[in-house]
């Protein structure tokens, strides 16, 4: 490697913690989330440097684009609920306003911060020098994945660890953004966007021309992910980034999208995954033992299925709510029970 | 008889399952959420039934063998977890049930609680599964993202009941669980980085004392500290376990704090147990100490019934901590099987407590503890389940918490170091205290108490009966879940004792 | 009247009937239905003991191993002679007393106390062993308490509270003293069988003032002159006449027999008995009430008879022939003593003022006269009996006691001529018509004090040399100087002492009264803490103390537990603790 | 490939200025953002452990952990940031303070 | 199971399954209540009666049940067993007729025959246990069953000597746990009809069986009220009198005593604690508390707290017969421990049926109160002058033996106390004759319940008229076969032998 690479990764690895530190001193929380969002673009670049590229890939669409589209979102949220706060009780609010210092890191007891910086920097070097010490293991898991690359079916070691070796990781992970959206819907309605607010023309135009183009992106990383960096996460990513677009763009066909596809579009990808890895116990292997030879085929189906709920997943995520249930639904969902109990406080 | 590995499957894929479909047709969710939480149950019991035969196996999830692959391991201690989840999992299913509809029932908001009802099964159910795969797994990074599902269902569970305190309560609970993830993953690549192996028995004999592994082991161990509440670091359990609801209470205080101690107690007392020293055995046995006497006087101070549970968990906590020197100490299986006990025990005691609570709250309409004078009258089977379950959690004889004591005062006589006995004692007379602090107004007569209309249906009350009474007797038949634990000791820990200096 | 041989079984029957009809009476005085049937036998309940009396000592105690961890019954010669006058006295005094209450509504409670009392006195007469004689000495002393606090006045409830206290602790005195004597006869609770080798000081002490309290021995007799005034007649009559001499019978069951001449008791036996003597008198001298001098006559009586005592513990091979001459001698002072207090109770009911009566001041005369030794009584017997002991006593006190002996007689002669001149009339109007039975009670007794000593079988009476002129004059001088001295005293301490004593009665007991009054007083707080308060020990950990205090602490430590910059420095401090250790290990 | 090393220790920084912004920052969205902070930083050390020269030797079992991880963040962000907002809504304060006198009137529930 | 294994067990149930059907029926069934109380009482005295048949023709019953190896649950019936359990079981029969009478109207009747039928069962529990955590099983749960029973009335000084009672027992009851677990450590699993196991143990670790011995008295103090300890047993006559004359004078009590009694006969072995002189500091604390427990109830007002601090002292004598090694000595520990119980519940019973007709409480409300009761009054007499030993009853025989085994022991100091305590007892016994006997009425009583025929309910009267006799005829026929002295020489012959 030519020098310039070197100084580039000297560059690099400066760089990443300076601006997380720019980050989170930041008195403006608007700018720090921006700071937010370069930092993962240049992490991305790191793992690029890192001969990671599928991390790479993850990383710029999950990492730095939605999370940092969930935070900008949270933000404005916040910036509202202020506002309404300030409209609804103005008296409280201004006395409350007073006895409390401006929105800047509060000076609580200094004691405990000065220990907490003192035991950090500590733990700080036994880290570093035990780091420094200890030699990595040699090869790891890698010459095993390499061995047994040939029965899994799939070309890229990363996909064949993701989905085949480690398979049940996935499953659960799957779960784990099934629980997301389950927590997110759980917690909060989606905010009634009105009707009638246009997109720009400038926003119009662009969703016309990129959502189709990024379905197509995402199609091809599925696609490629069992042979080249891809995979169902990256796919899924970008199908999510096309949601947001539509989201924002306030189109009318994602506000009739029925709750029940919705549901069903968040569950395909678990579900199948499920089914199939429990298929691969009723013909005879464990659970999720793909028969060797048509493994990449089930790896394929699972990353599509799977590539389609994360999409929506994260972009339900973005949308930050359960979408409206049309009436009549609710009330199904709520038959009353037989036994009265006069209204009282919740439990 | 299908063989312990289908159960172990079942017990992870059927809870998953059925929280999709009920979060897909959620108006079936009433019906639904009951039948996943009875073949639960039927599958937790497939698997003792089956490993009674088969003793302890390792199962290859994907057909990849131990280093590449994610093993579940299955023995003596996972199936006796996975047993306890079961029991304590079917029967606040069964007091779930009956609680939304009462509420539904009662409350005027219908959809509010008809919506709580609608996500508390799928989420809960995939906590379940978490906690399964939790015990089951052996394998560290697996075991890092069920405790990642664990600990994401549990805050939504705790934010469900959306009262200001819950939502607050909630949010310093998320943190804390993030925190304790992001230290307990550093710990595992770590690990990896220094022995290349995610499993733990195998990592168990590769292991060697070295710089980077007692950073490790250290960021690993204090993020699960973090999430089981350990004393100094207790202070988002009894808000978070307080606000819930009380279904979700018992869930938390019984089950969610269990599995992290599980997994230190695995790491602890098999994995790197030979490579640990006993100095830090102590530290552990220290704070469990501190929380032993924290949580029992925070306890005895609380004005509210369920806060002052909760820091009884706190309290018990401590107990579990205290055994682990205990464990190190004692070259018989006795602390081992005390430890079981103590857990099992304070999963039942503890469900049945909150559920028991929950209900007097419903009847009451409050939980402050000095105006429940009297509530024997109107709910004489809940108060009768709180006071049985109170007196299992004080260790008083025939429950399991006695004979948990009982050999763990044995051992720490027996080594010589009697002063965790004594502690053991002091923990269990001030837990006395705090119980009969409510006993005594539970207990009392009094002509006429001020309750609610409408009575608790008895799904919600017999439960709570139930799993105290198997509190109770816990003790009576502990020879049979401990044989268990004898069949299944993976790795003879204290044969290779002997080699420690 | 030798005693035939008789079957065990029936003598057994015979024997307990003593004790057990006037239980069995007293029982059917509780129960309301026969109370009237009940109260008309209560006279007749000594009869049985009389009879049995009459009856003549029977050769071997009967073993009854069913009652009361085994005793035994039988009548030795001792036993004979206690038995015949007290039961003799309590035949008399419940006649009489039926009359002399026969208007007191609370009459039958009183009988009740009577007849216990009687059972007690006939039982432990006729026990032969360590148990029996015990429990009937307890029953006995226990329910005389009832005799006593009959009144009910305020003076009534002093003096049974200061009886009962006595008792109560001459009960246990008794305790300790059997249970040696019980171990040192290894075990065996028979009369028979107790033998102890060396003469066990602690033993002797118990048994001194155990019996001691009830014979009014010197420092404990403080009960004897409070009880008898408040008394009703009869009670104080068997009180002096039958209670008394339980203690003597005491002495002379449980003193070793065999006791290697332990010249050491025997002196002491002399000397307590001859303080007893002079003290009874001196006390009595400056007392007003009757009944009271009365009282500090027996205590001296008692005296006189611990002096014999002591004379037969001094030479051990006459220990029979004492303990028959003591006996003798309280039986004649029991009757004596009787009448006298019959005397005053019938004064007090038919002497309605002006002269006293001949035949009431003969009645008292010759009781008087024949206590103090006058010859021809039988007072004279008794005190010749008492001189062979005292002459075979070794010689320092030989002469002391010779010298004493009329001393003591003058002293009762000045002692009873004051008390009787003390006995009062009748105050209101006097019931003439039904004191009958008191009379005759009264006149049976007399006929009994002046016969019984001659036609008592066992007397060591020679006719011969009794009547000799030596004699005659050491029995006349005592009693006439006696009758002189106390006429001039009378003539010209006119007045002095009828007014108030000059020494309260009962005089050992106002140290009672300075103890009662310190127990009350600063040391008595300091033991108990205050007095009427109730007792509070240490109250249990109150959880409302010593938490209330300490909570706002805990209540502010769990505040900065909660606070992120102490957690995130509580977190890192486990983690570099944890790292440490491993280091360290 | 001593540069490669670099990684590491900005990987450390990252972890400790993630820590410390959680710890220290007082406003929610800080904390969160320096939670993710934490995260990367992981990441990174995970994947300098796994580099190779060249494509054989690179270790494929760090990447997908990363790739799980970095979903695994992702949703615990989204809930995070929607119980933020709640919070905001209740308690009128994104702050963790102790109980606000409103919150503190609100009815207290089990 | 065999046959006396099963006989032992239904000893047990005969009380347990009535208590817990009692609190299965709803409140308002008094009838089947009583049914159930007084059916379960007479099984259970039958029961005992079939098993002193059986061990006075020399079988032996027993049943194990394991819990963990090395670590089981023994029943088994050895004299001292059946001599407690036959005390228990026929003071309960009494008591529960008196309950039935005294609680008549009150409310909350299922709790208390609820936990009263769970508590003997306990008590029985601890009579027959066969090793050492057997007893100390029991002996736990005897803390709990007898909470609800203290605090029954629910009022506010019920709940504050509620909660110092708990404090006390718990933290006995800790203390005796460690002290059961430490045994066990040292000498293995301690059964009680064997050899002393604390003998068996090694030479060197005689420190730790002296420390040992005095954490059992400890822990078992509490319940025995031995003097420092004794502080729950005043406060807790606020209970009603049935809870206060058989759980505080007979079976809480009692359990205490007899636990130390299986201490120093069975678990160390006489000859092993004198040879290690343990005894002695066991005696000098028993005299303490005799003395003590008699100075306090001098001061005491009321009646029942009078009493109270009377069977402090009472108990003690058991202790110091115990403590004085020898078998006269503790024939007459043993023997108190029958005619303590037989005394103490007469005169619980007339406390009772003062406070319950006439609202008497206090000594110096009973003047003259014999005139108007004179039949409960007659009885206290007879059960008071028991206690201070008045010959024919019983007390007095257990005093006589208590001397004879300190003479024969030559330790003179111990009868010098037992003469101390006699006139101590006739010193706060005996005014309350005086008063109720010999004084005038003075103040006046609620007339609450009186019956025309009888000074009271015949319920309440029967009771202490019963163990009055019964204080009466066990002194009078002491040496009869059947008396309690005669099964106390056969326990001492099998102890000391003959």
């Amino acid at each position: 490697m030519t020098d310039a690479m070197g100084i580039f990764d000297i560059m690099l690895a400066l760089v990443l913690p300076w601006l997380g530190w720019r980050l989170l001193a930041s008195p403006n929380l608007f700018r720090a989330v921006v700071l937010f969002i370069s930092l993962g673009l240049l992490m991305s670049l790191a793992w690029v440097r890192l001969h990671a590229p599928d991390v790479a890939l993850a990383e710029a669409a999950i990492g730095a684009g939605l999370t940092g589209a969930l935070f900008l979102s949270a933000l404005r949220r916040l910036e509202r609920l202020r506002d309404s706060e300030r409209r609804l009780d103005y008296a409280e609010k201004r006395e409350e306003e007073q006895n409390l210092p401006p929105e800047k890191r509060r000076k609580s007891k200094p004691v405990a911060y000065v220990l907490a910086l003192f035991l950090l920097s500590v733990f700080l070097l036994l880290l570093g020098g035990a780091l420094l010490k200890t030699p990595v293991a040699p090869g790891r898991l890698g010459p095993a994945v390499a061995g047994q690359m040939g029965q899994s079916g799939v070309q890229s070691r990363v996909t064949a660890v993701l989905l085949n070796f480690r398979g049940y990781d996935t499953l659960l992970e799957v779960m784990v953004l099934f629980l997301a959206a389950l927590g997110v819907w759980s917690l909060t309605r989606v905010r009634q966007t009105p009707q009638e607010k246009v997109p720009g023309p400038v926003l119009a135009t662009l969703v016309r021309l990129l959502v189709p183009l990024m379905i197509t992106v995402a199609g091809y990383l599925v696609w490629i992910g069992s042979s080249r960096a891809g995979g169902a996460f990256q796919g899924g990513a970008v199908l999510a980034a096309a949601g947001v677009l539509l989201l924002l763009a306030n189109v009318t066909v994602v506000r009739q999208i029925p709750s029940t596809l919705l549901r069903w579009a968040l569950v395909l990808g678990p579900l199948l995954f499920l089914l199939s890895a429990v298929a691969c116990m009723s013909i005879g292997g464990n659970l999720l033992e793909y028969p060797r030879q048509s493994a990449g085929s089930w790896i394929l189906l699972i990353e599509s299925a799977t590539a389609v709920s994360i999409g929506v997943t994260l972009a339900a995520l973005y949308a930050g709510g359960r979408p409206h249930e049309p009436a009549a639904r609710e009330a199904i969902v709520d038959k009353s029970a037989d036994t009265k109990v006069k209204n009282g406080e919740g439990a | 008889m299908p063989d312990t590995p289908f159960w172990a499957v079942c017990l992870v894929v059927v809870p998953l399952f059925f929280a999709i479909i009920c979060f897909v047709r959620s108006s079936l969710v009433t019906f639904l959420g009951p039948l996943a939480a009875w073949l639960n149950a039927l599958a937790g019991l497939g698997m003792t039934l089956s490993f009674v035969h088969s003793g302890p196996l390792r199962y290859a999830i994907g057909g990849w063998q131990a280093p590449l692959g994610i093993n579940f391991s299955i023995d003596g201690l996972s199936v006796l977890l996975v047993a306890m989840t079961a029991v304590t999992g079917l029967s606040v299913s069964m007091y779930a049930k009956g609680y939304f509809s009462l509420r539904i029932g009662s409350a005027g908001e219908i959809n509010r609680h008809g919506h709580q009802r609608a996500y508390f099964w799928p989420v809960w159910l995939l906590l379940w599964a978490a906690l399964n795969g939790l015990f089951l797994s052996a394998d560290l990074f697996n075991i890092y993202v069920t405790l990642e599902i664990i600990g994401l269902a549990a805050v939504v569970l705790t934010a469900l009941s959306g009262k200001p305190a819950a939502r607050l309560a909630a949010m310093r609970y998320l943190l804390v669980s993030l925190l304790g993830s992001c230290c307990y993953l550093f710990g595992v690549a770590l690990l990896y980085r220094s022995y290349g192996i995610l499993d733990m028995t195998a990592l168990s004999r590769l292991v060697s004392p070295a710089p980077l592994l007692w950073v490790s082991l250290a960021l690993l161990t204090t993020g699960l500290l973090l999430k089981t509440a350990l004393f100094p670091l207790h202070f988002w359990l009894p808000p978070a376990h307080a606000n819930a609801l009380a279904p979700v209470s018992a869930i938390l205080s019984g089950l969610v704090v269990k599995a992290s101690f599980y997994l230190i107690l695995r790491l602890w007392g098999e994995v790197f147990a030979q490579v640990l020293p006993f100095a830090a055995y102590v530290l552990l046995g220290v704070l469990g100490c501190g929380a032993v006497l924290w949580g029992a006087v925070q306890a005895l101070l609380q004005k509210r019934l369920k806060m002052l549970i909760a820091y009884s968990t706190v309290a018990q906590l401590g107990y579990l901590f205290i055994a682990l020197p205990l464990i190190r100490l004692d070259p018989g299986p006795s602390a081992r099987e005390a430890v079981i006990l103590l857990i099992m025990a304070h999963a039942c005691a503890k469900s049945a407590m909150f559920m028991a609570a929950g209900s007097i709250f419903l009847k009451a309409g409050h939980d402050r503890i000095d105006d429940l004078d009297g509530i024997k009258e109107v709910l004489p089977v809940s108060s009768f389940a709180f006071v049985l379950a109170g007196v299992s959690l004080m260790g008083f004889p025939p429950s399991g918490g006695f004979l948990g004591k009982w050999l763990l005062l044995g051992v720490s006589l027996a080594s010589g170091q009697w002063w965790w006995g004594i502690m053991l004692v002091i923990g269990s007379l001030l837990a006395a205290g705090y119980v009969y602090r409510i006993a005594c107004h539970l207990l009392v007569f009094k002509a006429s108490f001020s309750s609610r209309r409408g009575s608790i249906p008895p799904v919600m009350e017999w439960p709570a009966v139930l799993l105290a009474v198997l509190a109770m007797i816990l003790g009576l038949l502990a020879g049979y879940p401990l044989g268990l634990l004898e069949a299944g000791c993976p790795v003879p820990i204290h044969a290779c004792l002997e080699v420690m200096p | 009247m030798t005693g035939q041989q008789v079957l065990p079984e029936l003598q057994v029957l015979l024997l307990s009937l003593g004790p057990g009809f006037p239980l069995v009476i007293a029982l059917g005085l509780m129960v309301p239905a026969c109370r009237r049937l009940a109260f008309s036998m209560v006279a007749w309940a000594p009869l049985p003991a009389l009879l049995a009396s009459l009856y003549g000592p029977s050769a071997i105690a009967v073993e009854v191993p069913w009652f009361f961890m085994g005793s035994l019954i039988g009548l030795d010669r001792i036993g004979q002679i206690f038995l015949f006058f007290t039961s003799f006295l309590w035949l008399v005094a419940g006649i009489f007393g039926r009359d002399y209450l026969a208007a007191d509504e609370k009459k039958y409670r009183f009988f009740g106390y009577f007849l216990f009392t009687m059972s007690g006195n006939f039982g432990l007469i006729l026990s032969q062993g360590v148990l029996g004689f015990y429990l009937f000495f307890s029953l006995m002393s226990f329910a005389a308490y009832g005799l006593i606090v009959h009144h009910g006045t305020g003076e009534a409830m002093r003096a049974g509270r200061i009886y009962l206290g006595l008792t109560v602790i001459g009960e246990v005195l008794l305790f300790m003293a059997m249970l040696i004597v019980t171990r040192d006869s290894g075990g065996e609770i028979a009369f028979s069988a107790i033998k102890t080798s060396r003469a066990d000081t602690l033993l002797m002490l118990l048994l001194f003032f155990g019996f001691g309290i009830k014979a009014g021995a010197l420092p404990l007799h403080g009960w004897l002159p409070l009880a008898h005034p408040v008394a009703p007649v009869p009670a104080s009559a068997v009180l002096s006449g039958a209670l008394i001499k339980a203690g003597l019978l005491g002495w002379l069951r449980f003193m070793p027999p065999d006791q290697a001449a332990a010249p050491f008791w025997g002196e002491f036996f002399i000397v307590a008995g001859f303080a007893a003597a002079f003290y009874g008198v001196v006390i009595g001298l400056t007392q007003v009430d009757a009944k009271t001098v009365l009282a500090y006559s027996s205590i001296s009586q008692m005296g006189l008879m611990t002096v014999i005592v002591g004379g037969g513990l001094l030479v051990p091979d006459r220990w029979a022939q004492t303990t028959l001459a003591v006996s003798l001698y309280a039986m004649h002072h029991g009757l004596a003593k009787g009448s006298l207090f019959l005397g005053v109770g019938v004064a007090k009911k038919k002497w309605t003022g002006g002269k006293k009566p001949w035949w009431l001041s003969v009645g008292l005369w010759l009781p008087a006269l024949s206590l103090a030794g006058l010859p021809l009584t039988s007072g004279a017997i008794a005190k010749y009996g008492m001189k062979e002991i005292v002459v075979a006593i070794p010689e320092p006190w030989h002469g002391l006691a010779s010298f004493l002996l009329p001393l003591c007689a003058l002293a009762t002669m000045l002692l009873l001529y004051h008390g009787i001149s003390l006995i009062r009339p009748a105050t209101g109007r006097p019931e003439a018509e039904q004191g009958q039975g008191m009379l005759f009670a009264w006149a049976a007794n007399l006929v009994a004090v002046a016969a019984v000593l001659w036609l008592w079988p066992g007397s060591p009476m020679e006719y011969d040399h009794f009547l000799t002129a030596a004699a005659l004059w050491n029995g006349l001088w005592p009693a006439g100087l006696g009758v002189l001295v106390a006429m001039a005293r009378r003539h010209y301490g006119r007045g002095v002492y009828e007014k108030k004593a000059l020494i309260p009665a009962g005089d050992v007991m106002m140290v009672g009264q300075w103890l009662e009054g310190m127990v009350q007083g600063w040391p008595g707080q300091l033991v108990f803490g205050k007095s009427g308060k109730d007792f509070r020990p240490a109250a249990g950990p109150d959880r409302e103390t010593w938490l209330r205090r300490i909570e706002p602490r805990l209540k502010k430590g769990e505040k900065i537990l909660q606070r992120w910059a102490v957690v995130g420095a509580i977190f890192l401090a486990v983690i570099i603790a944890l790292v440490y250790y491993f280091y360290r290990g | 490939m001593s540069t490669i090393f670099l990684y590491n220790f900005s990987g450390l920084a990252l972890f400790a200025i993630g820590l410390h912004g959680l710890i220290r920052s007082s406003h929610l969205l800080r904390k969160i953002l320096a939670a993710n902070l934490m995260s990367s930083g992981i990441f990174l050390i995970m994947i300098v452990g796994a580099y190779g020269p060249d494509q054989a030797l690179i270790d494929p079992v760090p990447h997908a952990m990363v790739l799980t991880g970095i979903l695994v963040s992702i949703s615990t962000t989204a809930v995070a940031l929607v119980l933020v907002c709640l919070v905001q809504e209740t308690t009128n304060r994104a702050l963790l303070l102790q109980k606000r006198k409103r919150e503190q009137r609100g009815r207290t529930d089990a | 199971m065999n046959w006396g294994g099963l006989l032992l067990v239904m000893i047990l149930l005969s009380s347990l399954v009535p208590g817990l059907i009692i609190f299965a029926l709803p409140e308002k069934s008094n009838r089947p209540r009583t049914f159930l109380n007084l059916g379960g009482a007479f099984l259970k005295l039958l029961l005992i009666l079939v098993m002193i048949i059986g061990i006075y023709q020399g079988r032996q019953f027993a049943v194990r049940w394991q819990l963990l190896p090395g670590l089981e649950l023994a029943l088994n019936s050895d004299p001292l067993a059946a001599l407690f359990s036959t005390l228990s079981t026929v003071l309960w029969l009494l008591t529960t007729i008196y309950a039935v009478g005294y609680l008549e109207q009150s409310p909350n009747r299922r709790q208390f025959f609820g936990y009263f039928s769970i508590c003997v069962t306990v008590t029985v529990g601890i009579a027959l246990a066969g090793n050492l955590i057997t007893f100390f099983l029991f002996y736990e749960l005897l803390t709990l069953t007898t909470y609800p029973l203290v605090t029954h009335r629910g009022t506010r000084e019920a709940l504050a000597a509620g909660r110092v009672y708990l404090a006390y027992t718990l933290s006995g009851g800790a203390v005796l746990l460690v002290a059961v677990a430490w045994l066990q450590v040292l000498a293995g699993p301690v059964a009680f009809g064997g050899p002393p196991a604390a003998a068996a143990v090694p030479a060197t670790h005689e420190l730790q069986l002296i420390v040992i011995f005095f954490l059992f008295i400890a822990g078992l103090g509490v319940k025995a009220a031995l003097v420092p300890l004794h502080g729950w047993l005043p406060r807790a006559m606020v209970a009603p009198a049935p809870v206060s004359a058989l759980l505080h004078a007979v079976a809480v009590v009692k359990a205490g005593v007899f636990g130390i009694i299986r201490i120093v006969h069975d678990v160390y072995g006489v000859p092993f604690a004198a040879g290690l002189n343990l005894l002695l500091p066991l005696a000098i604390l028993a005299s303490l508390s005799i003395i003590y427990g008699s100075l306090c109830a001098l001061r005491e007002d009321d009646l029942k707290k009078r009493l109270a601090y009377s069977t402090v002292s009472q108990l003690s004598y058991i202790i110091l017969g115990v403590s004085v090694a020898g078998p006269l000595a503790a024939m007459g520990g043993l023997v108190h421990l029958v005619h303590q119980g037989l005394m103490k519940i007469t005169l619980f019973f007339c406390a009772g049926n003062l406070a319950e007709t006439l609202g008497v409480h206090r000594i110096s409300e009973m003047r003259g109160i014999a005139r108007r009761m004179p039949l409960t009054m007659a009885a206290f007499s007879v059960g008071a002058l028991g206690m201070i030993g008045f010959p024919p009853m019983a007390g007095f025989v257990s005093k006589w033996y208590l001397g004879m085994g300190a003479l024969e022991a030559d330790k003179m100091w111990v009868v010098a106390i037992l003469a101390v305590s006699t006139v101590l007892n006739a010193a706060y016994f005996l005014p309350i004759l005086i008063q109720a006997w010999f004084k005038p009425q003075e103040s006046t009583w609620s007339e609450q319940g009186t019956t025309a025929r009888l000074e009271t309910h015949w319920m309440l009267l029967v009771p202490p008229l019963v163990t009055a006799f019964l204080v009466v005829a066990v002194g009078l026929l002491a040496n009869a076969q059947i008396s309690p002295l005669a099964w106390v020489k056969l326990i001492i012959g099998l102890e000391y032998g003959p």
